[in-house]
């Protein structure tokens, strides 16, 4: 006994709302155990239907053909049966689904981490496709101003569901431009985002530097009044660029606003015009320059009191 | 009705307890397989899926020697044994089901096939010997993923009466 | 110019104490370059000292042989140098290590986890070999009393360092006895732990039963006066188990000790005799039973007051 009935459909993915059509053919040798056969459909949970047609075709099977006009599940289960000793007997199933191609990544930004020493980019993936859609992270090297396609990069394929990929350090050359991009795909389409065109190194993640009071040394004489003295370090994997650092600073209390301003560019800083005995937040953060970078977040607050 | 404790030989305690717990153990992982198939493909009634079983020749183990009416112990065991191994071939044939159903079908596999060594040692200490290979005919091929999941559905269906009938046995033996 | 010195040594690794020789030949190219050539040697960062022997062989290399009567260290550099323009030359470098053959791993316990369907097993390694160490869990099938051996089962081999190792399900056979123990082995030696014998199903680790307070229906008269009504389920992967189960309970305030007491085998129980309007502290733990098994830890308290 092979077996008894099989679907075929129009197509097993749709756009959501188009028709879907689908056939069921019944083998001669199930056919027959009814005198009137008759084949009925079920989409999913729904009650049962019989089909828009339903013929004996010149080989014997028996066929029964269903349009379905508008198909709006993103997923759904549609049943052959055919009525067997007055019980309906499931023949086949197929599985429909519906959804939409994907829409253009959007929001493609990049950050070289100097201590996995990896490209990581993220990106929005747009609205719900309701389909299996792959994301890809594309890029190839390039010259200059990018205008130039020179060797492709590996793909970078991000986990199931992540909209973030990490291109391992030796598919990358540094200090040269790359063109990246991310492209998606599914049943119904493929969409790529807007193309970037960047050099890691002026995109690396700079962490902020460490900040710390200087306590003066007993034959010293202390900082004058309304002085602080401060020591500060780029953040270590970063000392080997050169960097700007910003410093701001205001009153632990009364919600002052910070005031900011420009440390030497030595280690050491001596802040003042400050107010005598009072305690004082300070923060800093640095960016590479003069050569492209970000700026690192600001460093925890240093808490600091003036001298009377 | 035949009064177990009239059976010889007698079959011990501790199998019989073990027994006991491996049957309620597969069916908790064969229902659990159950409310997979019917949520994940809508297949919630084997009743609904007689023909194809029929057309698909999935086979039912039986279990007669096993009935209180006509207990005979060295038959039932064999047949228990018998029916185990049919089962745990069924289950293999449907490998490939489904990502998502394919751990429950293993561990339920697993278990079907320990408590066939379960019975088989039970038989050769009783110095019956064991059945090696399913009697029961070829096992089906299954040539779609529904009728792998059909085929599923069936299975775990049959399956569950077989341990129903195999629990009563071995809780009268029990007494 | 190929390599000027090479070092043997009598064995890489010995037991901690024990004597090593080594012996460097330097090659004729190398040694004519100074008159009077000297091999000397350094152990990591000792002073260089003479071999106990120079001699030149008949194929005109010039050979050193030492030996260090005690090696202590667990890991140490043999350095062989020559004098060359006045510097000394390292020509040839040789690794020693140290430490002592495994002592038989010991407390080995294994637990069958129901969650994710393995046996774990345990045990202390015992004291540091400072050795490469390999610890594999081995076994083999068996039947009733462990003394026939059937099939072996797959190593299971911990990761570094650890001294615990699972056996997945796929390699059991559960209600069927195996034999397990933990093998330890480095360059000096192998040792073994003593033989469990055991089913898995009988060394269940069981979570504790969930417990909760009954609260009576409105159409139902509340418990009786020092009573408290309660119901129970063991830890639902653990359902296919007879199991028996002890029920504790203390007033919550006061530190009087734990009361123990066996619920009914039904689910839910009528716990009296306790005094009235007073707040208690409930526990429950369940054991396999009548088959073999571990209690589970206590139920974490419920807090229950009787009605006045």
């Amino acid at each position: 006994l092979e077996s008894c009935g099989h679907i075929r459909i129009s197509a097993p993915i749709v756009h959501v709302g188009n028709p879907v059509t689908a056939s069921c053919t019944i083998s001669q040798n199930c056919s027959h155990l009814d005198p009137k056969p008759q084949i009925l459909w079920k989409l999913e949970d729904e009650a049962k239907q019989p089909g828009d047609r339903q013929q004996r075709l010149p080989d014997g099977t028996l066929e029964s053909t269903i349009t379905l006009p508008h198909f709006n599940h993103t997923r759904a289960f549609l049943f052959c049966f055919l009525q067997w000793a007055n019980s309906p007997q499931v023949l086949d199933q197929a599985e429909l689904r519906a959804g939409y191609p994907p829409t253009a990544p959007s929001n493609l930004s990049c950050f070289m981490n100097l201590t996995i020493n990896s490209l990581t980019c993220l990106w929005e993936p747009g609205p719900e496709t309701h389909l299996p859609t792959s994301y890809i992270l594309k890029s190839f090297k390039s010259r200059m101003n990018c205008r130039s396609q020179e060797d492709p990069v590996v793909d970078c394929v991000p986990e199931e569901g992540q909209s973030y990929c990490s291109i391992p350090r030796k598919h990358l050359i540094l200090y040269q431009n790359m063109v990246i991009w991310v492209q998606a795909e599914n049943a119904l389409g493929t969409s790529a985002s807007p193309q970037l065109c960047l050099d890691p190194m002026d995109v690396v993640k700079l962490e902020p530097p460490t900040l710390w009071g200087m306590k003066p040394s007993p034959d010293v004489a202390p900082p004058p009044m309304g002085c602080l003295w401060l020591g500060w370090e780029p953040w270590k994997p970063s000392l080997f660029m050169d960097q700007k650092c910003e410093l701001r600073h205001r009153p632990l209390l009364g919600g002052a606003s910070w005031e900011t301003g420009l440390p030497s560019s030595m280690h050491t800083y001596e802040l003042c015009r400050l107010l005598p005995a009072t305690a004082y937040a300070l923060q800093m953060r640095c960016i590479r320059s003069p050569l492209p970078g970000h700026w690192s977040p600001w460093s925890p607050s240093l808490e600091l009191k003036t001298t009377t | 009705l035949v009064p177990a404790s009239s059976l010889t030989p007698p079959l011990s305690r501790s199998f019989l307890l073990k027994s006991l717990e491996q049957v309620r153990k597969i069916q908790a992982k064969g229902s659990a397989l159950q409310e997979q198939l019917c949520d994940l493909y809508k297949l919630c009634h084997p009743e609904e899926l007689a023909l194809l079983g029929h057309s698909l020749g999935i086979p039912r183990a039986p279990l007669s020697s096993c009935s209180q009416q006509a207990l005979q112990l060295t038959g039932c065991l064999s047949q228990l044994q018998d029916g185990l191994l049919l089962y745990q071939g069924l289950l293999q044939a449907l490998v490939g089901i489904s990502p998502e159903l394919a751990p429950a079908l293993d561990m339920l596999q697993m278990d079907v096939s320990n408590f066939a060594t379960t019975v088989q040692q039970q038989m050769e200490d009783l110095g019956v010997t064991p059945v090696l290979q399913p009697t029961q005919g070829t096992m089906p091929t299954f040539t779609s993923a529904f009728q792998r999941r059909a085929g599923g559905v069936l299975a775990a269906s049959y399956l569950q009466s077989f341990l129903e009938q195999a629990y009563r046995a071995l809780r009268y033996l029990t007494q």
